[in-house]
This record gives C-alpha cells, structure tokens and sequence, in this order.
C-alpha cells in the first residue's frame, strides 16, 4: 500500500463549474492508502506544483494522484512535479474530470460523482505503482534516405554536411528522380538539369554519403536510433567500381529496341544502358527481360567491348545489411494511369500524351532532341490543347482519379504553353481549365505572363471527348463563359495526369509501421507542428510522398527533415518509455504466442534452466522482452495464457484494481 | 424563388442529385452529343436547379433533347449525375395534366416502315404519361 | 423524465492513441454523454483482456465497450487487429452462453472522432439501458 | 473393437524397448476396473506383460504427458498415439511443449473408444468386466446373472461419433493402416444451440455449468492447458479461484479456459470425457473452433507443426465484431 | 447450360434477326435461352426518377421468373439489356423502391435483385468463354475488318452497367477477334448515335451518326457491328455506306448457322 496523496484541481471554473471539488476531495480521502486530499484552482501552476511538492515531503506521500485535466494534457507535467519532490515520476496517476467528466457531463451531482469514482479508479491503480525507470539506447549516427529524386538528394546532402553519414536508396540505376526528366522549371524558367545535376556529382563526390542505385529496402527491423535495414541490391550485371561509364557497350548492344522509361518509352534504348548522360552513379545496367546474354546464353558482345571488364552476366542480388539511426522517406510521385479516361483517347492515340511526356518531348536530351514534334507521324503541332485536372478533384464516387488537388498542374502547364508559344509563336496553344490555382511567389505573376504576353487561349471550360481522326484530334470542349461548346482541330493534346505517390511507398510504410492515409501519402505526426515527422518515431518525410509538392516546396522539406535527423542524430542515448512487457519466466510456457503477436520482434527466447521442488533441475523454453524494442501495446499479455507476460504501469492488477473501484 | 423551393427538392429528391458537388467544370456540357440542339445544358441544368431558377427550364425545349446517354453522368469527375435532373425536370413537366409532349395521334406521321418498336416506346416513356 | 430512471454503468476501455484521444475532443467540443461511462484507458486496445471485460461485469457493470484506432491505424500497428479477432471471438461466445450480446461492444474511434466517441456512447448507454441491469453475468457478492 | 490388438502393441513397445530405441514407453496401464484405464509409464517388457491395457476404454490422450515425462525419461520415450492424439502432439510441438528429439511416437489407429457412463447407462452399476467380443461388449455386473452384450457402436463417446479424422498428422511409426480426415457433423450440437433464443441457451448454460464442482479434471486432461502456473491456480493472477463459489465462478472459469485454448484446441474431446459431471465442456471449445472457422477461414489446431493459431493472427481484412451478428441473426 | 431469355419487342418485329440468330449461335455453343413466359415489354428507357415504379414492374416479373428458375437472366437488345440491368440494380440497392415494387407485385418472397443479368455478349464472354466460342468458330471471318459501335446502352451508366470499361471497352472487339476478324478500334464507338431522337430531330440524329461512321471509315472499318436495334436502324436511315449488322447475324455466320435460319 502506499501513502497517497490526491489534489483535485479546479481548472478554474473548468472542473469547478460542474464538479463539486471539495466533495471530491473530501471523499477520496477515506480511500484505502489516501492520508492526503485537497484541492486547487490551478494545479498545474507553480503554485499549484509546490503545494504537491510540499505535501509529498509533509505527509511522505508515496504516490501521487491528480484529479485535472487528460493526462495527455499534463501528466508529463506532474511526473516532473513528483520527480522534483524526490518521487519516481511514474508514481503518479491522473483521474480525467475534465475532458471526460466535467466538459461533457451538464449535472452537478452527477459530475461530482463520476469524479469521484474516476478518482477512486486512480487511487486504486497508484497502489499498485511501482517506480519505474526508463532504458536507455544508444543512437547509430547514421541516416537512411529511401528515394534518391530531388528530395532525397537534399536531405542527404544537408545531413551529410553536418557531418553524419547517409545512405540514398534509389530503385533506378541513377538518383535524380522525376526532376531530372523535367525541361524548365517554374516560375524562373531555368532549365532543370542545370539545378539538378551539380548537386547530383555533390552527392556523388560527399565522402559521407554512399549511393545504393538500382536498389529497395527489403526489410527494416528495430526502432528509432537502432534501425537494422537490410537493403536488396538488384543485380546490374556490370562491377559498379569498375564500369567508366564510356558508353561502349551501349553504343554496340545489339538489342537495341526496349522502350525508355527515362523518355516513358517514347523511344528506345539498348538492353544495356545508362538512362542519361548526368547519371549518378555513372555505370551502365543490363535490363535482364531484354539482355538475349542473360535470357538465351547467346551474344556477349558488351563483356567483350568492355575493356574495363566490368560486365559479369552472373551477377546476383545482393543483400546488404546496415544500421541506422534514423530513416528519411522520399519516395516522391508518378502520373496516375490516363486508363480509365479513355474519353480523351490516350489509348488511341500516341499524340494524346501526359505531361510528363510533354517535357520529354521538349527536353533537349529528349527523344526529339527538343523540338517539338508529334510522336506519331514527327510533324510539328500546330495546335495544341492542355487538358487540366485530369484526375485530379474527382469525387470519390465517381470511382475513378483521385479526390485532391495535384497542386502542380496549373503552374506546369502554364510553363508548357508559355514556352511553346515562345520557341514556336504560329502554335495555337488551348488550355482547359476549371481553376487555375497558382498560390505561390511569383506564381500567378507567371500564369498572366502566359495569358498576356504569350497569348496562350485560356478556356474556363473541358474537354469532353478527343477523337482520333485521320492525322487530326478532334476536341469537343466546353468554354463555360461563352456557353459554347468547342470543336477543335488539334495536332497533340497534352493530359495534366493526377500525381500519386509511388507503389513502392505502400509496402514501406508497412515495413516502417509508419502510417498513411486513403490516398497512400505518408501522414505526418502533426500537420502542422510536425509536418516533416511520421508518427513513427524515427521515420522522417521529405517531398511529395507525403503530398503534392513542387520543386521549391520539395526542398525545404527536404531540408525541414534533414534538420529534424541531424537533431537526432546529434544526441548520444534516448531515453525510452518504461512502461514495456516483461515476462515472469517461472510462469512463461515458452510457447510463442507473445512474439506471435509482438509487432516490433521484441520478444527473444532462450533455454533456461530452473531447480525444481524436488531438487532436480529442468530446462525450459522462456520468453524474454527486449526493453529497448519493446513500446509497450500490450499484445502480448493478451496472447498469454498463463499470465506470465504483464505490462508495466498497465498491470493486469493495476486495469482490474480500475475496473473494481469503477464498479464498486 | 421560394415557389421553387419545394420542386427544387422534389427535384432533387426524386433524381438522387446533389448538385452541391458540382466543381463547375464544363465536362459535362463539354461531352454532350445534343448540345447544339439544347437552350440550357447540362451544367446549366445543375446550377440553375441548385439556385432554384428553374422556371426557365420548365419551358424549355432542351428538356426533349437530351439524348438520355449518360456521358455526362459516367464522365462527370464529381458523380453528379447531370441527366438524372434533366429527367426529373422533363418529368416535372409532362406528369402534369395536358403535359404530354407526345400522343398516341402523333405516332403515324412518325413511322416510317423500319422504325423499331423501341424508338416508339422509348418515345412513349420519354415524352408522356 | 421518468422517476426511476435505470443508469446503467458502462466501462470503456479506451486505447491511448486514438480514442481516449477521441474521448478528450468530445470534451473539449463539450459533446455531452451519460455520466454513467467510466473510462479506463489502456496503451491500445489489444491491452484489454477478457478477463477484464469479465470482471467488470461480475463487479456490476451493465455494459463494457472497447475503442481502439482504426483498423490500419493502430498506433503499434497491427494491435487493433488482434483485438478485432479476439472481441469477435469472445463476443460471440458470450452470445453462445446466452449473455446479451448487446451489452458488449467493439468500436473505432480515432483521435479526430470526438462526435463520434460521444455519438457512439449516447447510443451504447442507450442500448444497454433498454436491456435493464445485468443478470446473466452478475457475481451476486459483489452487489451493493 | 480395436483392430489392433494389446499383443501387437506390446510386441512394439518391446521390440522397441530392447533394440535400445527407447528407454521407456508411455501406455495405457490397468485400473481398478476394466473401464478404468490410467496412464503409465513402462520400463520393461515384464512390466508391459503385468499392467499394459489395450482395449475401448482407453481414450486417454497421452501428448499431454509429454511436456512432464518427456523430459525427466533418461532415453527416448515411446508413445502411442490415435489419430485425435497426433493432432494434439503436434499443437504442442508448435508451442515448443516437449522436446521432439526425446519422443518416439507410434501411430496406432483408433475405431473409436466406448463411454463408460453409455455402458452403465443399459447395464446399470456394478460392472464386475468388460471384454470386447468382435463389435459388441459383454458386460458382467454384480447385480445380474447373465452377461449382458451391448453393441460397441451404440456406446460409443460422442466425440468419437463425431469423429473428424482417422489420419495421423505425426509419428515416427504407423501400425495399421492409415485413415483419412472425415467429414463429422461435429458442428451439429453447437448450430443447434445456436439456433435458439438467447434466453434459452442461457438456461441451457446455466443448468449445464452449475453442475461444475471444480474439480479441475477438464484443465487438468486437456493437452492445450500445460500452462507452467494456471491462472486460476495463481494468487497474482486477480482470477484465482479455487470452487464453483456462485454462477458467475461457474462462468468465467469456463469462459476464460476455452478462451485461453481458442485457436489450439484440437477437438479432442478430453475435457468431456472426463468431466465427472458430464457437462458438454467440448461444446465450449468447438464454439470457438467454428466461429474461427467461419470468420477466418477453415483452421485445424495441430494438423501442422509451426502453423499460427487464428487468435495470434490477422488480416486487415477481418470481420468486424458486430459483423459477426449480422450475419444472418439466429437468435431473436 | 439453360438461362432465362427476355428478347424484348424490337426483336419480335423488327429485328427478328438479332433473335433467331441469338437462338441458334447460343444452341451451337450449348447454351439453351429459355423466353421468359408473358414477358412484357421493358419500355425501352429506364426512367432514372426514384419515384417511378410501374413503368419498372415489367422488367422486375422478368427478374423474378429467372430467379425462382435460379437462372441468369440474358438479354441481347442493349435497350432492354439497360432497362433491365438498371431497374435490378435499383431493386438491389434502393430499399424504398424495392418496397415499393414488392407492394404493387404481391409476390411471394418478393424479389430483391438476386438475379444476374447478363447481356449476351457479357454471356459469351462470362460464361461461355470467348476461348470456347473461338474454338466453336466454323468460317473465321479472316481479313474481315469490323469496327464494333458500342452506342450508349451498353456501357453506362458504368456504376450500374460494369460491363467493360466505359471509355475503353473491349468486349466487343474480344468478341470481334474470337470470331477472326479483325477489330477496328476507333473513338466514336461509345459515344451517341442520335437514334431517341430521329424522329423527332433528325437532323440531329443525322449528325451524330454520320460522326459515329465517319470516324470507323476513317480508321478502316468495312462493317460496323452493333446490339441495338435503334442504332441499326438509324445508323442505316442516315446513310451509313458500310453494312450495319447485328452482332448475332456475325457470330451465327461464324458458327455456321446462318444458313439454316434463312428457311
């Protein structure tokens, strides 16, 4: 039994307007171990701390219980008050009557009462306290950033400079991401791949940060400070270290026909290749599904030409194992599917293109070396028409596309067409729009721009049906304002796809127990106060996995995330939640049944000897929690038959001491 | 405008729409087939049952246009479901008395000798009561 | 109002991350709900064992309701899910023995359902009432 | 009657014993009465001659034993197991119960074993013997002059009319043939139960459990409680008790040890066999069995070794609680 | 293999082709059409209002008669096809229509949208296989370019239709293909011909189903197959100067039975 003390807090008129605190006070002291009670406007004022200090010293109070607030409000707050009046910070219990009793409860008496039995409740628990201390674990100085596009490059190269180490795990055989496909970014017009690639060779050059391209995560085990990552690394087929990057075996590939995914497969490249000519790291991969080598046994002309002798066709996955202290995920977005909007002939026709295409095709490392040319018959459009939002804003019931705002679509296709009409002034250039949301600096300054001086025709209205016809597209728009509906002849039409976040990210944040909403973007810990964390201790998100984001935007939170690692980094130990599962090995079956259901792989076996009554020794199969892996849900005490695994500060008899003096 | 508030309803009632989802997007009226034919269209429909102007399509002849083809309703990104209220407008209209767009004295001058029994019935079920 | 209204005592176990965090918001919206639930709250609601549903009604509870995250949601995870399967379980074999079903119950209310917790435990407050005390569970020692 | 005989298995433990495979054989060894068959242990083949028992009365489930005996056996110890036995052998492999390496298990096949309260009901008390005489039994009781002959059939256990296979799941050796996995009814009697009001299962329930004197004899048979500590044994648990003090004891100790066994029960059917009370305890666990079956997907605790028992599983796509009475609401 | 059949009205008159031929492809891959008894005419429109419930009693007798047969129900006109489809959707989902209907029908058990329905091409898809039906192929219409015209019937509105995707459909170019021929794929092929309104605006009719023919030629079609009859039947009155057939007369054509209807 200990020796408890209760201070009931007013709240000012909070818990004082609907519970009668005298009388709550008063009754719990003729609880079992209570030799204090009172009660206070404002417990959680220095006053208010001091009079529970001054109490814990006058009555040798053991244990602590506060009648306020939620304790997800001030409990911290209280442990703190014990542990300065020399107590153990977790010998102390906190009865809600606020949020749960005076807030929603109208009735005085009735108020009062539950008050006082949530107080009871309280005491009955404190009883049972034991003090607790929490672990402690070290923190590996080391960071893992999952996607190597441009979020992933700027976190990594900020953690790096504050002179931890990094990791970039890329999927393709080059970071880079979706920025490196890009022609000009808005609203300055600079051309991407002059912003892109110096920071590219910057990670490629930083002695802290190592690159694993053409790589995944493959599992992800421990807990913030001491993730253990095993990362896959696809086979290339070609000795990293050793490839140049000369572009030989490229050049002399003879399977030269599989379509490009750096170009969206608007062109070809070889079995063999280097997706472009600023990749990082520079070295050249075999597509095994088109190497006739690796599926046949027949050619072998690259490991010939090669005069590094990098190639070796039996290569293999390799597994790698490392730990690290924390994890950046930036694994960005792609372009929806155009499948199920057929209306405007993306399946029909190859001039029918997403624009992501279209910065390809204007991109002077694209397919079309940057002119402006139709992908199906290489003649230059002469009319144009952007399809806004497609995709985007649908209505869940309407069973197709996605519900949000892509966000970046009005101030792309904005640059698309302000630089048709500026390299080719005969173009006519539609875009359809139902809004144009350019919230930004110097954003709506741009789309004017676009309207003004480049004369693009901007039709508040859709498109309704592109039909392929001859060489020609036949648009059937609406343009609201006029109340008409529009036939236009087009040479290309240009889809502003819906952007969602990459398949990859479902089964990582599966791996990482870090959470996502309905639409698959990582959900932050807060969204406003902690935008850059997930609720996963230890999990950081840069860029678009966690929502729509342009370049500008992308970057500061790459950056925001980075900051957030190095102040983890930066600390020696955390200090961990004692409130874990431990298990009393006298009663333990060693049956499994707890690290069956343990999410976190906290719970270890061992054999371990025990005397028996008579005297004999036997060996059993007993169960032990890892107290620095372990956060403490409690799954396992269920699973437990025997009752031989309990959790701390939430006993078995501590909830039924609850459950008793709630039903009393 | 209150007159209009219990057809509104009812309108809106009997068609399942909600036109509150509407985004103004223009698709709707941006796929249709009839649209040279129609006074009003489809968008129309939507924002002027919503604001309860409704006399105005009471009248109109666009309501003996629409195709009933439903590209508006499977293109709509909101599921708005434009001609459903099309329907529940037109019905609004011939269910009253004398309200019959077609009668069975029209048919002869209609029929040429191929005319399949379902225009006629569709006609029927489209345009009388 | 009738004279001798039945207040039934509820327990609500209620797990820390999403729905003792729902409980606070309906405080702080002043969503009103019977006084009659008491909640006990539990890191996550694959914390709260059979035993403790039991003994709650041997020590004269009329109902006992269990709120967790959102399946997909749990903040460990995948504990909600083991609750899932383990309620259902023990549910219907309360049912089995005869034991009014409606007097126990399994829902998810999230951190952001503060209309939901108090909607959820209007209606559960409402439903265990209409079934009068609890009979059929009773420990009749521990009565008052 | 069996089809394998005493002798056969005799001549197994022996061979056995004395080609040094195994130190000690686990078997059926004689009672007080014919019908009274207790687990014992062997040493020798003298000893097997003495006291070894083969007959329809030997239901006894014997993996249970092995969490204690194998352990302390010197050697390997032999087990015979029926088919409903290797089910549980295994569940208790998956729960690393016993050490694999120090058992030898012998598949036997089963007829299925006769219920001693079935006899008594039609020869009434005082069985003086009992033998097997092809498919009937001849009973001689004190109190009639003429044997009285009972066909095996018509006294068989329930669970071993309901018997839901004859197919061993594990052994080092099989003698006889092997059978199959049967399709049982042994759902029956819980649909049934199901299907009444909730009103009366109640009092199906309550006439049924107040009989429980709590002799622990369902714990202390069932292969699926070998819990170092019961908690009902342990004064820190906050459940301990000791008797039946009132219908809610009566309750939570049933309810709380189906529990407790749901998803690794194998359906063997100990815990009635053995209840001096006859209460249909059986009907607790295949409960569990079924709805398991119905909400997760057809499970069979102990068919495989390692395999994950429902209640330690999930998918995220599981059967909310509620759902569970919405699915065609059979008790108004 | 036996199902319920509802022909409808246009097929008993005017397009007694798209029947017969229906009749006999469907005995020649072994499936039986058993006409529901006394169907009545489905009215050729459904009426989408929640509130009108007589005109939608025929189709729901037809629905119910398959479902005491335990049969699906197979329709070949898109019109009835939609009509039927529709008002068993309502039935399943819309619980004071259903109400509503079961009141008027007085039936026993009532009906709550139990029956699938299929249309025939969905049938030769679903439960015959367009394997099996390749395999059954006695002429293969080899070299043969047919452009499917899927109207507006067939597919929407899609929520309740799900027959293939809306805005690419491939059912009927998959069925084009079993039979040998080539499918000529073009973007006209779901959107309106007009056909409600030729008689009352034919100039509009005209107009839209001139664009429907149009855009097949101009991707190569020969012959424009189709399931409806009011599509036929305007597609021809405006001039289409490529054959417009049902997609029965093709598939007995391939199967061989043509011939033996023509009696």
């Amino acid at each position: 039994m200990q020796r408890v003390g209760v201070f009931v807090c007013w709240c000012g008129s909070n818990i004082a307007g609907t519970v009668d605190v005298k009388a709550v006070a008063e009754a719990l002291k003729n609880e079992p171990g209570v030799v204090f009670s009172t009660d206070y406007q404002y417990m959680c004022s220095q006053a208010g701390q001091d009079m529970i200090i001054n109490a814990v010293k006058e009555h040798n109070l053991t244990g602590i219980v506060v009648c306020s607030c939620s304790p997800r409000m001030h409990e911290a707050t209280f442990r703190k008050t014990a542990a300065a009046a020399g107590l153990n910070p977790y010998m102390v219990e906190i009865a809600n009557i606020r949020e749960q009793c005076s807030w929603v409860h109208k009735d005085m008496a009735l108020g009062t009462e539950k008050a006082i039995i949530l107080g009871k409740a309280a005491v009955a628990k404190v009883n049972l306290n034991a003090p607790l201390t929490p672990g402690q674990s070290p923190v590996t100085k080391r960071a893992l950033v999952i996607g190597g596009g441009i979020a992933g490059i700027q976190t990594a190269l900020d953690i790096a400079d504050a002179g931890f180490e990094v990791d970039i795990v890329e999927k393709k055989p080059t970071i880079g991401g979706k920025m490196a496909q890009l022609d000009k970014t808005f609203p300055t017009l600079d051309c991407a791949a002059c912003i892109l690639t110096p920071k590219m060779v910057d990670v490629a050059q930083n002695d802290k940060i190592r690159i694993f391209s053409y790589s995944e995560v493959a599992e992800v085990k421990g807990f913030v400070g001491n993730f253990d990552v095993t990362i896959k690394k696809n086979a290339r087929y070609v000795k990293e270290d050793i490839c140049t990057g000369c572009g030989a075996c490229v050049e002399k590939c003879p399977m030269k026909k599989n379509p490009n995914e750096f170009n969206l497969g608007m062109d070809n490249r070889p079995a063999i290749y280097i997706p472009f000519a600023q990749a990082v790291p520079k070295v050249a991969t075999i597509d095994p599904n088109a190497c006739n080598m690796l599926k046949n046994g027949k050619c072998g002309v690259c490991a010939r030409i090669c005069t590094a002798g990098a190639i070796d066709y039996t290569q293999k996955d390799e597994y790698i194992e490392e730990k690290y202290g924390a994890i950046v995920v930036a694994t960005g977005f792609n372009p929806i599917s155009m499948d199920k909007f057929d209306e405007f002939a993306y399946n029909q026709s190859k001039d029918v293109i997403t624009s992501l295409e279209f910065e390809r095709l204007t991109n002077a490392a694209g397919p079309t070396a940057g002119h402006l040319e139709r992908p199906s018959d290489g003649r230059s459009p002469k009319t144009i028409v952007f399809v806004q939002c497609v995709g985007s804003r649908c209505d869940a019931c309407a069973e197709k596309g996605k519900e949000y705002c892509s966000k970046i679509c009005c101030m792309y296709t904005a640059k698309h067409a302000m630089l048709v009409r500026d390299k080719y002034p005969e173009t006519e250039v539609y875009v359809f729009y139902i809004d144009v949301r350019t919230p930004g600096k110097n954003f709506d300054e741009f789309y004017r721009r676009a309207v003004e001086e480049y004369g693009v025709k901007y039709v508040k209205g859709m498109v309704g049906k592109v039909v392929p016809e001859g060489d020609k597209l036949k648009v059937q728009a609406s343009d609201l304002l006029a109340n008409k509906q529009l036939h236009i002849d087009a040479d290309l039409v240009v889809l502003a796809a819906a952007i969602e976040p990459d398949k990859s990210a479902r089964p990582l944040a599966t791996m990482l127990t870090a959470s996502m909403d309905t639409n698959d973007f990582f959900t932050e810990a807060h969204p406003k106060l902690r935008p850059v964390e997930s609720p996963t201790a230890g999990v950081f998100l840069s860029g678009a996995c966690q929502g729509p984001k342009d370049i500008p935007e992308t970057v500061s939170q790459a950056s925001a995330a980075a900051a957030k690692v190095i102040g983890l980094l930066a600390k020696d130990k955390l200090t961990g939640n004692p409130c874990i599962a431990h298990s009393d090995e006298l009663m333990c079956n060693g049956c499994s049944s707890c690290a069956n259901v343990c999410p976190y792989g906290a719970i270890t076996y061992e054999d371990k000897e025990f005397r028996m009554p008579d005297r004999t020794t036997k060996v059993r199969r007993v169960a032990s929690v890892n107290p620095a892996v372990c956060q403490g849900c409690g799954a396992c005490t269920v699973a437990c038959p025997s009752g031989a695994m309990d959790l701390k500060g939430f006993a078995n008899l501590q909830i039924m001491a609850e459950v008793d003096a709630i039903c009393k | 405008m209150n007159n209009n508030k219990y057809l509104r309803e009812e309108l809106l009632r009997q068609s399942g729409v909600n036109p509150k989802k509407c985004m103004k997007c223009g698709k709707c009226t941006a796929t249709c087939p009839a649209f040279d034919e129609m006074e009003y269209h489809p968008h129309q429909f939507v924002s002027m049952v919503e604001s309860g102007d409704i006399e105005p399509l009471l009248k109109s002849e666009s309501l003996y246009k629409c195709l009933s083809c439903f590209a508006c309703i499977d293109r709509c990104p909101r599921g708005v479901e434009p001609a459903k209220l099309v329907e529940a407008v037109r019905l609004s209209v011939i269910r009253k008395q004398g309200g019959n767009r077609l009668s069975a004295d029209d048919v002869p001058s209609l029929l040429d000798e191929d005319v399949p029994q379902q225009l006629l019935v569709s006609a029927f079920r489209k345009y009388s009561k | 109002m009738q004279v001798n209204e039945y207040k039934p005592l509820i327990v609500a176990f209620c797990c820390n991350w999403c729905s003792y965090a729902g409980a606070d918001l309906a405080g702080n919206n002043r969503l009103a709900y019977p006084a009659d639930v008491k909640i006990i709250r539990v890191p996550c609601s694959c914390r709260v064992n059979p035993t403790f549903i039991l003994r709650a009604f041997q020590r004269g509870a009329d109902g006992v309701i269990i709120c967790g995250c959102h399946p997909g949601d749990c903040h460990y995870t995948s504990g909600n899910y083991y609750t899932r399967r383990r309620m259902a379980a023990l549910f219907s074999m309360l049912d089995f023995l005869g034991i009014e079903k409606e007097r126990t119950r399994l829902e998810w209310v999230s951190a952001a359902e503060g209309a939901k917790f108090a909607a959820t435990m209007n209606d559960f407050v409402q439903t265990v009432a209409s079934l009068g005390e609890n009979k059929r569970l009773e420990d009749l020692r521990c009565k008052k | 009657m069996q089809k394998i005989t005493r002798e056969q298995l005799i001549a197994k433990a022996s061979e056995l014993l004395s080609n040094g495979t195994v130190s000690q054989v686990l078997g059926w060894g004689k009672g007080e009465f014919d019908y009274d068959v207790t687990p014992t242990l062997f040493s020798s083949a003298e000893e097997l001659e003495n006291g070894f028992v083969f007959n329809d009365f030997c239901g006894a489930n014997f993996s249970k034993y092995l969490v204690s005996k194998a352990a302390k056996a010197d050697g390997k110890l032999l087990v015979f197991l029926k088919p409903c036995d290797t089910y549980s052998f295994n569940q208790l492999l998956t729960e690393h119960r016993f050490d694999r390496e120090k058992v030898y298990a012998v598949g036997i096949p089963c007829e299925g074993m006769a219920d001693i309260s079935k006899v008594k009901a039609i020869s009434g008390d005082g069985i003086a013997s009992i033998n097997a005489d092809g498919d009937n039994l001849v009973v001689t009781t004190l109190y009639e002059d003429a044997p009285i002959t009972i066909a095996t059939k018509d006294v068989l256990a329930e669970r071993c009319i309901n018997c839901k296979s004859k197919k061993h799941v594990a052994y080092d050796e099989l003698m006889g043939e092997e059978g199959e996995v049967l399709a049982s009814n042994r759902f029956d009697e819980v649909a049934r139960l199901e299907a009444m009001t909730a009103d009366e299962r109640f009092a199906f329930w309550q006439n049924e459990l107040s009989r429980c004197i709590r002799c622990n004899a369902c714990r202390d048979a069932c292969p699926a409680c070998t819990c170092e500590k019961c908690v009902f044994d342990n004064p820190n648990s906050g459940v301990e008790n000791k008797s039946p003090a009132n219908e809610f004891e009566e309750k939570l100790f049933h309810i709380i040890r189906a529990y407790h066994v749901a998803g690794r029960c194998t359906d063997c059917g100990e815990c009635s066999r053995v209840c001096p009370q006859n209460i249909p305890l059986h009907l607790l666990n295949r409960k569990f069995i079924k709805d398991i079956n119905e909400f997760y997907g057809e499970y069979q605790a102990g068919e495989e070794v390692d395999s994950r028992a429902p209640l330690v599983n999930y998918t995220t796509e599981d059967l909310e609680p509620g759902e569970v009475f919405d699915r065609g609401d059979n008790n108004a | 293999m036996k199902v319920s059949y509802f022909p409808g009205c246009t097929l008993k008159n005017k397009a007694k082709d798209l029947d017969l031929y229906a009749y006999k492809s469907a005995e020649a891959l072994g499936v039986t059409l058993e006409e529901i008894e006394n169907w009545q005419c489905c009215g050729g429109v459904f009426t989408t209002a929640k509130n009108e419930v007589a005109t939608k009693l025929s189709s729901v007798r037809a629905l119910k008669e398959a479902c005491t047969k335990e049969q699906p129900l197979v329709t070949v006109c898109s019109a009835c096809h939609n009509v039927i489809k529709q008002t068993n959707h309502a039935m399943q989902t819309d619980k004071d229509f259903a109400a509503k209907v079961n009141r008027y029908m007085n039936e026993d058990g009532g009906y709550s949208g139990e029956t699938a329905v299929y249309h025939y091409l969905e049938m030769l898809r679903d439960l015959v296989g367009f394997d099996t039906l390749k395999e059954k192929v006695v002429n293969p219409l080899k070299g043969k370019k047919i452009a499917a015209y899927y109207g507006c019937l067939l597919l929407r509105p899609n929520s309740v239709m799900n027959m293939d995707d809306p805005e690419n459909p491939t059912i009927m170019e998959d069925f084009i293909k079993a039979l040998g021929a080539d499918a000529v794929v073009y973007s006209m092929r779901n959107e309106c011909c007009g056909g409600y309104v030729s008689v009352e605006s034919p100039d509009l009719a005209k107009n839209k189903s001139n664009a429907v023919v149009n855009n097949a030629k101009a991707q190569g079609a020969e012959m424009i197959i189709t399931a409806c009859p009011l599509c036929k039947y305007n597609l021809v009155k405006n001039g289409a100067d490529i054959p417009v057939v049902y997609f029965t007369e093709l598939l007995a054509e391939a199967l061989g039975v043509k011939e033996d209807t023509n009696e």
